[in-house]
């Protein structure tokens, strides 16, 4: 027992987290909110090369095996940072691929590039596959032009996306269960999960229609189960709900992130903030409720720790409600304290404020983690 | 002691109801913080007006119906359960034009509220300034004064309206230098297309301009555009702010419509049990907040005046809209994120409310010396 | 619509509480913890006299006529002075006792005292019993010695009672639901409602046994459904429910008074206390914990004035919930800002600290009063 | 980083818990606040001494086990999972034990410790005085010099345990008039039975003496009693109170078993989907505060001190408490008005969590003070 990071994974945190503040993440957030995508891209070559998008991929694919708690020092970092992007679904796409590669023949039928939408043949071969499939082919088709994946099968284009995930190279979005794809119109692959049992996995072809988040930085999409349908099988619904562990940990890894941003940003701003004389952060009230902020988020993140320690749902669930409501308290509290000039979207606090609650809901609800944590769910 | 309205009320009550229900647009309009919904709202208060619904408790002069405030909450009541749209026009009616009535001239009255009664102009407030937000005291904006008016220089913030609006109001300082920061303000009114105003609008949390910052260079101000005597402004706006933080900021009727629809989207969510008795504390903060305005208004009818009270009322319903609309967000679940939802701009909304009208920090701190008489001035 | 108390409504609470004032009640309070209730009958007596136990009896039973507006007054007043005994179990007898004498003989048999426990007759005669039925008549009864009650019929019981509940004279409790009997020892009539469908009511010949509350002033019994069948019928039901409803509104208006009264003692406390050479009144997170307390009140109050001008059940129990809500967020907010003083049973504190969450829970807890007004319960 | 116990770890807990599973009685002691749940307590831990269960974490001499931080945590989970009595002894072994470990000597030690450890002598804490609450510096009993020791006269108040317990420690003001009041304070233990203690129990809300007042006439403490220099009795008690509000107050077994206890409670009442939630909290918060206490006991092994983040720990578990109760006695409905039932005694218990042991408002302070480094002085 000894639950605390090492030096190795403290220097990791360090590093990103100098890298990040280097890179004027805050302007990528704003250029990624008006659809421009350009720094934001150049923030996660940036990451990719300190290795945070090979922490979901296994060595296989050129990544660095699966290393949740490593995940969540990047996803804090991330959160911390404000970094736009798919993030937290090119990870679960990740983790959703790798199963379904490692999953046996009867647990997963995957397209076979030969057959139309329907027709699934067997898996492909067991080596690497050629990981050459321009993503272009597959986004170009639609069920009628299913000839253009004859470059490789799609268990050798899921090996090869893996291999482009973990060199931060390519981005995923993943719609489940009828919700959003974030930011589907900038990701490289936009995968639908679909059918009764959610056994079935589309490559889709077009992003769909786009609602706007509350956190501008984030657009919703609604893409169809159309495209190519990249696999099917038990197999999928199994690699579903680990990529939704998987995305629920990120995610709340990235609360803290937001949460503590939130926190320091407001604590600097009511330090220098003068009221009837002095300053605001001089009055007990102030004091009390940044208190209670850093206790939400200190008592938060050791869940997270632990849920990257287990992968055990329940102990995921349990990070995800706290580390979400922690932040929404921070968010709350900022805006509080900031006074009018918080409720802005000009100061860029509001990067992180319209951020909190977004994050609270996504990949899994305070609802349905409380419900699994007492077992209704 | 009873909760029954008279018949006039009642009769009166059952006439707007009749009137929304003919006029209240089918689809909701544009957000009153957007351009083309600024317009849209514009239109809907010269639709008010013209049958004398815009302003019911002014006197009929002034296109009002003499309503008091009993009729003025049966109308409120009426109106948001009608789902009528946002009233643009709220800073004019609820903030100046009560000042108008207790410290304005005659002339003052026929030129300005008449045509605030029909939309044609539409006010922004100008309290704040930079380095003053809740510690409005210490304005530094200054009226110089010069032949036949004012000259007005310096900085506003947190102008709401202002980024659409025509005109303004707010308190610049007159006589600088005098021992006390309430002394020597001046109440002025000016034209925000006036030369040497430039607005700059501010973007809210959903980015829409909800606010403006205010540049002003010497902008001449005519004598009649001064609100009570110069250098009372402090005194003149303290009767404003007394009623913007009393009665009428936030009517009743407001909360119980959004109370009645969060039930119904309760119903129609599946009645999730995990969140029914946070529905029940939405019905009851609303019936809460109702009563507590009937017993206010009831001693305001009686002849008492809104004290210290205020501020308990101000508390409140800004963390009651708080929590209402985080309920209806987690009913929706996932779908809450969607910043288009028709619960989704009520709640950008909402979070404003702890900060402005003074902060909640500083209400606590009224109620707790002023109410319950604990010691002042540590904090 | 004039939602103000008139002079005479605030006559009368100015007379309670100058009356309950002058009368020492927390010793009262305090002798009555100890089983000694002498202190107590003689503040009911005053009370009685100041016309507040004639407030729930109509006027053709020496009552005032229901007043349930004048009733919450008397009852703020009572909690303000943490009065003991069963007042509001009194108030609740008064109410049922006087539905069954109203209801025809088709909603409700009466005893007729001729026959066994089982055997009902019909109503008695119209006009006022003999109301002479010594109380002790009727305890001393079990269901062999039914001989003891040819003094009256049911109702002419029923009538009498209700004399001299109106006059002070006579003390009650009730069991319904299987729940407890406050001060069953102590009362003068100790009524249980039992049967599938709740349609008989029993007058018990034991209290039963008694088990401690929070509140040392308080103690709860379990009368069994045994001794005499009083009345039997459906009207029982339905009276039952009209009893419950004043129940719960005569609560609700005492814990508004336990409220008020800890508040008041909180503020005056942490005025004159000084730590770290201030008051501890001047503290900002005190002055704000206590104006929380004062707007949990002040939005108690109106709901419960508007619960006595409609007696709606929903009504009723928007005020039974927020008042015993009120009461015990002023019950947290005296205990912490007492400090350790305030965790002893010295401190006169303590009489109402100790009475908040048993007001909350009696007569309807939240959890069943929110039930019913979003129509579950 | 790891949440795995080591084998030595396992073993020792696994010990434990069979040690637990034969001795622990079938029914609930008598409630300890009382005399006779006070004896039955003190048996009880004479029964852990007797197989080196009562002080663990002490060193073998002493009658521990030389446990390290990590296995004390593995011995009071498994304790309260066990479900075993309230420990009669903790003033002595949490409060007065780690202070003669740190600052008393080798033959104080040696006479005091052992009869802690096996329940023979019952430890009160003598902190606070009828005007120094949360003020702690501003002592005024006094102890005088005399032949040989000194003189103890003053007044006491909140001792715990000391109804019923044997002797006492605390803080006296040993040189007054020094320029600040943390100077001049002597470390000193005593009898309660000495010529001169008056002992006047105070009962608690619900009425069990749990603590009392002391009354101290010139009595005489032995030079041997005095704990560090005398004078230097702040520091010394610093460290006590450190560790008092550090780690080891409450341990996170006691919270984990409670939750545990909760989620039964509503399994065996229905599971009201509207009580789900806190339920949740429950579970979530046992498990957080384990961890919490889980990354601190890890530096702490790593050699690091416990700072102002015990501030955290005090908040965080003294509401966590009272919100578990609250949540239970929720659950039982009308039937939580029984003052005898399994949750009330806990639930009173957790009341008094904000305020003792340095109220919450005084943590929120040094919270905000020390770890987030917001202005000192103003409150």
């Amino acid at each position: 027992m000894r639950f605390l990071l090492d030096a190795e994974q403290r220097d990791f945190a360090r590093t990103l987290d100098s890298l990040l503040a280097a890179a004027d993440s805050p302007s990528a957030a704003r250029a990624w909110a008006r659809g421009d995508h350009a720094l934001g891209r150049a923030l996660w070559d940036r990451l990719a090369k300190a290795g945070v998008f090979a922490l979901a991929v296994p060595e296989a694919f050129d990544g660095a095996g699966r290393l949740p708690l490593e995940l969540t020092l990047g996803f804090e970092a991330l959160g911390r940072h404000a970094v736009p992007g798919p993030a937290v679904e090119t990870v679960a796409a990740a983790v959703l691929l790798s199963e379904l590669v490692d999953a046996g023949p009867d647990a997963v039928g995957f397209h076979d590039g030969g057959l139309d939408g329907l027709g699934l043949g067997d898996a492909g071969p067991d080596g690497p596959g050629p990981g050459g499939a321009e993503l272009g082919d597959t986004r170009g088709g639609g069920p009628g032009s299913e000839a253009g994946a004859a470059a490789g099968d799609g268990a050798g284009y899921a090996r090869g996306l893996l291999s482009r995930f973990a060199s931060g190279d390519a981005l995923a979005t993943l719609r489940v269960d009828g919700g959003y794809a974030l930011d589907a119109d900038v990701a490289d692959v936009v995968l639908v999960v679909a059918g009764q049992t959610g056994e079935e996995l589309w490559l889709a072809a077009e992003p769909g229609p786009a609602a706007p988040s509350h956190d501008p930085a984030r657009r919703l999409f609604t893409p169809a189960a159309a495209g190519r349908l990249l696999a099917r099988g038990p197999g999928v619904a199994a690699g579903v709900e680990r990529a939704r562990a998987w995305g629920a940990l990120a995610t709340a890894a990235q609360a803290v992130g937001v949460g503590r941003a939130l926190l320091e940003q407001t604590v600097g701003y009511v330090r220098e903030r003068r009221q009837f004389g002095v300053a605001v952060g001089s009055f007990q009230a102030v004091k009390h409720r940044l208190a209670d902020v850093l206790l939400a988020l200190e008592f938060a993140r050791p869940l997270v720790h632990a849920a990257a320690l287990s992968l055990d749902p329940v102990d995921i669930a349990m990070a995800k409600v706290t580390a979400g409501e922690a932040a929404c308290t921070a968010a709350r509290a900022a805006l509080q304290l900031h006074g009018a000039i918080g409720y802005t979207e000009e100061l860029d606090l509001s990067l992180w404020l319209r951020k909190a609650r977004p994050l609270r809901d996504a990949w899994g609800t305070p609802a349905s983690c409380r419900a699994r944590i007492v077992g209704v769910g | 002691m009873d909760l029954t309205h008279d018949a006039e009320t009642e009769a009166f009550r059952g006439e707007a109801r009749a009137w929304l229900a003919a006029h209240v647009p089918s689809a909701p309009l544009p957000s009153l913080e957007t351009r083309e919904g600024f317009a849209a709202h514009r239109a809907w208060e010269a639709e008010l007006a013209a049958d004398r619904w815009s302003v019911v408790s002014w006197p009929e002069p002034y296109g009002g119906r003499g309503a008091d405030i009993m009729r003025w909450l049966a109308f409120e009541e009426e109106y948001y359960a009608a789902g009528a749209p946002g009233r643009v026009s709220q800073n004019g009616i609820n903030l100046l034009a009560p000042t108008l009535f207790d410290h304005g001239t005659q002339e003052q009255r026929a030129r300005v509220l008449p045509p605030m009664a029909r939309g044609e102009v539409i006010w922004a407030q100008a309290w704040s300034e930079p380095e003053s937000g809740s510690d409005l005291a210490s304005l530094r904006s200054r009226a110089v004064r010069t032949n036949g008016g004012w000259l007005l220089s310096g900085q506003k913030t947190w102008s709401s309206r202002a980024a659409f609006a025509d005109r303004a109001f707010g308190l610049f300082r007159s006589e600088p230098g005098l021992p006390r920061p309430h002394l020597g303000l001046t109440y002025l009114m000016f034209d925000l297309r006036a030369p040497g105003v430039t607005v700059r609008p501010i973007g809210r949390l959903d980015g829409k301009p909800a606010f403006a910052e205010l540049f002003l260079d010497e902008v001449f101000v005519p004598d009649e555009d001064v609100i009570g005597a110069p250098g009372e402004g402090w005194r003149v706006a303290m009767s404003t702010a007394g009623n913007e933080r009393g009665l009428t900021l936030r009517s009743p009727g407001r909360f119980l419509a959004s109370a009645r629809r969060l039930a119904a989207l309760w119903g129609s969510t599946g009645r999730d049990p995990a969140v029914g008795d946070r529905v029940a504390d939405a019905l009851i903060g609303a019936r809460a907040y109702q009563l507590f305005t009937y017993a206010g208004a009831s001693r305001f009818a009686a002849g008492a005046t809104i004290g210290a009270e205020s501020s308990l009322n101000k508390v409140f319903w800004s963390e009651y809209d708080i929590a209402l609309h985080e309920t209806a967000l987690d009913l929706l679940g996932p779908e809450a994120e969607r910043a288009d939802g028709p619960w989704a701009e009520g709640w950008v909304f909402s979070l404003a409310g702890p900060v402005y009208a003074g902060t909640n920090e500083i209400q606590r701190d009224i109620i707790a010396e002023r109410l319950l008489g604990l010691p002042k001035g540590r904090r």
